[in-house]
């Protein structure tokens, strides 16, 4: 047993300190640092995406064979804890960890050299339509529709939740091909161009006034055939793999561990109930912290995820809501600030009460809610847990 | 041991329900402030009135008159200044006769008084800060306790006033104020007086926040027994129905603190709505936070009152140093 | 709207305060104090039991025509509250509180006046034979028979979770008189003689070590008709009306909060999270104890009870599990004594160390664990809140 | 990075195991004290020597061994004095020769040794009350820390002793001592050795906690399974099992804050135990109390390992303080 670095992972780890501190500037930190929303906004992500993809780090999560650095599971928590501790912005996730896997997984070799370079360079941007209106998290229930006409499908449907929406121009999308089979065998997943007729984009507002989520509306959509990931009928499967994936993928404690000691410095030392919070927090996000790395050491050895890499994601909503109500808390009355401007590192923000992390604290509390909802609601995570972990 | 409103306590509830009803439904709840024309509404129909003390010209309503008033607004979502304008910025222009104008223009919800506090005086002139006043982007008038306890009356007419706006969470317009050699007419509002005014405004803040929450339980129970997730009405999975139960059980504790804090002789109302205060101030946005959370993702959009009313009982709770203030109060 | 007592109720609470001044006396306090679990062991009650009597009191509760002293809800409430303040001792309520009221409802004539006089007197200790086996909380599905033969009742069953079985000269039981018709129309309700041949009880451990619980087994043993209460068939019904009056009864938060009060006493002051812990404890007991009065007051008007009162079983239980947790920890190391010996205010234990209150904190703990578990788990309740105050 | 046991501590582990394994179940865990012979028959399988620093002739076992050890005698609930007498007055005894009978004896489980805190030292002698010394009934010696920080060895023998029994809430015999001029001999542990004595005796006792938490979440889960209410399995429930799930998730928290104290190097070791204990001290009661409580009215008695694990959880959670001092040592 051990939990010390080796040397080559140790100066893994200067590297990447080294590349965060020369290449990371104080306004992508800041613009980082006062992002309300779950992913950064596209200026500083476009931006911090170049500088990751000039350096050979963009794809750190692929497998060398897909353009990946080849790194171990270690490797990529060291990155992303040294990301997390210096501040990075949160790339949207759409494309380089939901999309891109999909494609070296299960495109054709056509569908990744389109795709997957136009995914890194950024000139596409995804967004995500699984989600209907009235599903909830259950996908079997799917009634957007794709009928077949020659080498095209025609879709029609109405996605919900779609993160980003307003920024993509690029959908992969779960419908329905086939509605005579069972519910699950019916689904095909496709690429989608949004830059055609037919589609709109609808905002829908947080409470927080952030414009994250979108409905996106298909009124007769046409896609080339060519542009089906995987066979008719294989959606389902694929977007397990997709799911999965997502789940597996990332940890959520470095970026938790941050953002509290961030807390610290900008709100200044806490003091009474609030000390005890943060202290409580710390204690939930160090163990968090450590259930995440015990799953990443096995798979390091190469054994199969445990059951208890299921219970990350309930934990990590609850640690985040914690802490970010603690935030609104820590800064009294400027805590309860929330400008109507966006985005809150921008130039047309009023003056803030106090400090910027002041003035974005409210809207992240009202954005944190959503970590318990959205990729599975903290219910269902306890039933996946109580039926995996226990045999329930 | 009395639980029964007075037939004209039962009025003015009725008739603060009905105003309120034809105005704020899930659509429209907490969409942001108040009108001023339904706030000059409200004064029409004497409610500011019934609550400023007889020396003020007012009727001297009381702490239940108080509650049930503000447990309407609250129910409602309705977003207004009920608690500083009326309650404080009122009673501190309550024992001063040459004001009177603006206690008249403040009953009959004409002008908008707000309360700031900061800055000292130097010949009759105030100058200074004031951090987050709120509702002070409108107001007419404030009313500033300075640094060393002084009450007085600022006009905004005054040239020496700043007010650059800060919007809060639930959507009202705060303020900072910058006072620079502003004309300030001293206030002579006796110190009971003044005391009495803070603990009615607390207590306003308590009854809004149970009526706000007793709306969201609503909104709750309505939502899970419509919506329906894998085939089934949300409201039929045991783990939701006792959500809610517990969610019923926090409403009931906070209702009886705040009717006791309401009932009680007036020299225990200070520590009872104290006590009100901290329990109430955690409880309420534990019970918001779970009302969004059973809407699912809609509880997170500002499609749906739920989530406007998250941010309503966010920055309720946590005023006046929320619970954690109270509790600290408590255990001095 | 008034929260104030009549001149009326102010004299009353006077007499009642008087009262317990002169009666209550230190030793009876004293052993009420060291009293580990629910109900003051048979040495105690016996004596305050003979003391209320004498002064009237005992059936405070019990309707004028039954031979109580015609209080109205709050002068009960009025009444409670002071004996707990006071200390005095919990008298067990299987007869004063449950068979009582049955008896005077549903007995005969001839029923009342032979049990009432013997049950007020204490020369009958009853017992409570609902629970069975297996069963849970699930009476319906009751199994212990009752066989006519002539006039007596032959019957054989196993009772458990028998309170204070190993003093009971009476048992009053719920039996199957009838197998054919739906399970809830065949039960009975039946008064049995616990000293003759068949009876055999036998003592369940708590974890604490305390003997409060037993099984009972009945063995063909003999019940004359005439001690059959009601109807044959109507058991199910009168058990309704039992639970029901022992839930809406008595008031929970005057005893949690003299309890409170007393462990600032008996401990020191509390500092840190104990303080913390504590405060916390006390708006919940303050609200709870507002929370009863509602009804309380509501009943005195007339006015049925609001399902409100359904709450107040579930919040005492966690109120109470808290404080008897928050003792544990107050009293630090000497808080987990747990001597062998009963009772605790007895001859026989060991000295303490800190103080008594210390030596009985573990035990209390333990037992307060019980609180959320008999008379209707905490899970039922909160089931019964969402039908009935929510339509769930 | 690397979660594996080595070969030897592999070994270790399942010795221990299936030891455990013969002696204890569901009807006999947690039902008092281990016997001697049981404890004398793990000194014989050199568990205790595997503890002991070399310099005290034993095989310098260290914090992985100290895990995996008590991790097995808290999932076997088995009730034992190892923290104390092994690790801590182990350690105390290791650099003094001159005591090496007491080292080898307690290395062979024949002699038991308690820790005492308390007293003074005049002229060589002892005098002073130690309150709740655990396991001093039945020690053959007490290692002494004195008011002033002295470490001091004192045998039973010495008829300036007095011990009377306090039973505590495990079943296990603590004694108040009272050293009336008893003869002590001083010990020389050298400051690091006897501060990672204390750390090594605090990581035991989070170990054991982590072992009965696993055991208590097995029993509840066997149990719930195999019981009905309403005519359905308990385990149905959706309540139900998202209440096993929650106690899972605080296991596995529990787990990985004992896995890092285990495995950071030493400097780190201390703070990491205090920061396991801060969390396992009350997450461990929490979920012992969760388990009675699914166990429903067979929890609270006796007759159940699920019931006496409630008390064994509940006096290791609160030894050294518990999860508060851990907290106020770490917000320090």
């Amino acid at each position: 047993m051990d939990l010390s670095l080796t040397k080559d992972q140790q100066s893994f780890r200067e590297e990447v300190r080294a590349f965060l501190a020369a290449s990371l500037t104080p306004e992508l930190r800041r613009g980082a640092e006062l992002t309300s929303g779950v992913f950064a906004e596209p200026d500083i992500a476009r931006e911090w995406q170049a500088i990751l993809e000039e350096q050979g780090w963009l794809v750190y999560h692929w497998p060398d064979h897909a353009g990946g650095p080849g790194w171990t599971p270690i490797q990529r928590w060291i990155f992303e804890k040294e990301c997390a501790e210096a501040g990075a912005p949160v790339l949207p996730g759409m494309g380089l960890k939901l999309v891109g896997p999909v494609l070296y997984t299960f495109g054709t070799q056509a569908q990744q050299d389109y795709y997957l370079p136009r995914l890194r360079s950024a000139e596409h941007f995804w967004a995500q339509g699984f989600s209907e209106p009235g599903a909830g998290s259950d996908l079997a229930s799917l009634r957007t529709r794709a009928v077949r006409e020659g080498d095209h499908y025609i879709v029609s449907g109405h996605k919900i939740w779609t993160t980003q929406a307003q920024y993509a121009n690029r959908l992969f999308a779960l419908v329905r091909t086939d509605a005579e089979v069972k519910p699950q065998k019916g689904i095909s997943f496709l690429l989608i161009d949004m830059a055609q007729p037919g589609v709109t984009v609808k905002p829908i507002l947080s409470a927080s006034g952030d414009h994250e989520l979108n409905e996106v509306f298909l009124d007769e959509v046409r896609v080339p055939v060519s542009d089906r990931v995987g066979d008719e009928g294989q959606g389902w499967s694929i977007a397990k793999f997709l799911l999965e994936n997502e789940r597996g993928g990332s940890s959520f404690a470095p970026a938790i561990l941050a953002d509290l000691a961030r807390l610290h410095t900008s709100a200044g030392p806490l003091t009474g109930e609030l000390a005890d919070r943060a202290l409580r927090l710390r204690l939930e996000a160090e163990a968090l912290e450590m259930t995440e790395l015990r799953t990443l050491i096995e798979i390091e050895h190469g054994a199969a995820p445990d059951p208890r890499s299921l219970t990350t994601k309930l934990l990590a909503s609850e640690i985040r809501q914690g802490l970010e109500a603690l935030a609104v808390d820590a800064f009294g009355l400027a805590g309860l600030q929330l400008p109507g401007e966006r985005p809150f590192y921008g130039g047309d923000m009023p003056a803030p009460v106090v400090s910027p992390a002041a003035q974005v604290a409210a809207a992240r509390y009202l954005n944190a809610r959503a970590w318990s909802i959205f990729g599975g609601t903290s219910e269902i995570q306890l039933t996946l847990i109580a039926k995996a972990a226990l045999g329930l | 041991m009395n639980l029964a409103l007075s037939d004209e306590q039962a009025m003015v509830r009725d008739m603060v329900r009905r105003f309120l009803a034809d105005r704020y439904d899930a659509t429209t709840m907490a969409k942001g402030p108040m009108s001023s024309d339904d706030w000059r509404a409200l004064g029409e129909l004497g409610l500011f009135a019934l609550l400023m003390p007889e020396q003020a010209g007012g009727l001297g309503g009381g702490a239940v008159e108080v509650m049930i008033i503000s447990q309407e607004l609250g129910r409602a979502l309705a977003i207004t200044p009920l608690a500083e304008a009326i309650l404080l910025c009122g009673r501190a222009l309550a024992a001063d006769q040459a004001v009177g104008g603006w206690t008249d223009r403040l009953m009959q919800g004409d002008a908008l008084l707000a309360f700031a506090r900061g800055g000292e005086v130097v010949d009759g002139r105030l100058s200074g800060l004031a951090d987050i006043v709120r509702d002070g982007v409108n107001a007419d008038a404030f009313v500033v306790e300075t640094e060393v306890g002084a009450l007085l009356l600022v006009d905004v007419q005054d040239s020496g006033i700043r007010r650059i706006p800060v919007r809060l969470v639930d959507g009202s317009m705060a303020a900072n104020v910058r006072f620079d050699a502003a004309l300030a007419q001293p206030l002579t509002a006796p110190a009971s007086l003044w005391a009495e005014a803070h603990t009615l405004a607390g207590l306003s803040i308590i009854a809004e926040l149970v009526g706000a929450m007793s709306t969201l339980l609503d909104l709750t129970v309505d939502y899970i027994k419509q919506r329906h997730q894998f085939g089934k009405p949300i409201a039929s999975f045991q783990v939701v129905q006792h959500r809610c139960a517990r969610m019923y059980t926090w409403l009931e504790q906070s209702r009886s603190l705040l009717l006791k804090a309401a009932m009680v002789g007036e020299k225990e109302r200070t520590r009872a709505v104290t006590t009100a205060r901290a329990y109430i101030g955690d409880t309420a946005l534990k019970l918001a936070e779970e009302a969004v959370q059973l809407h699912g993702g809609m509880g997170v959009t500002n499609e749906l009152a739920v989530g406007r009313g998250l941010r309503r009982v966010l920055l309720l709770s946590r005023l006046h140093g929320g619970g954690i203030a109270a509790r600290s109060a408590l255990a001095a």
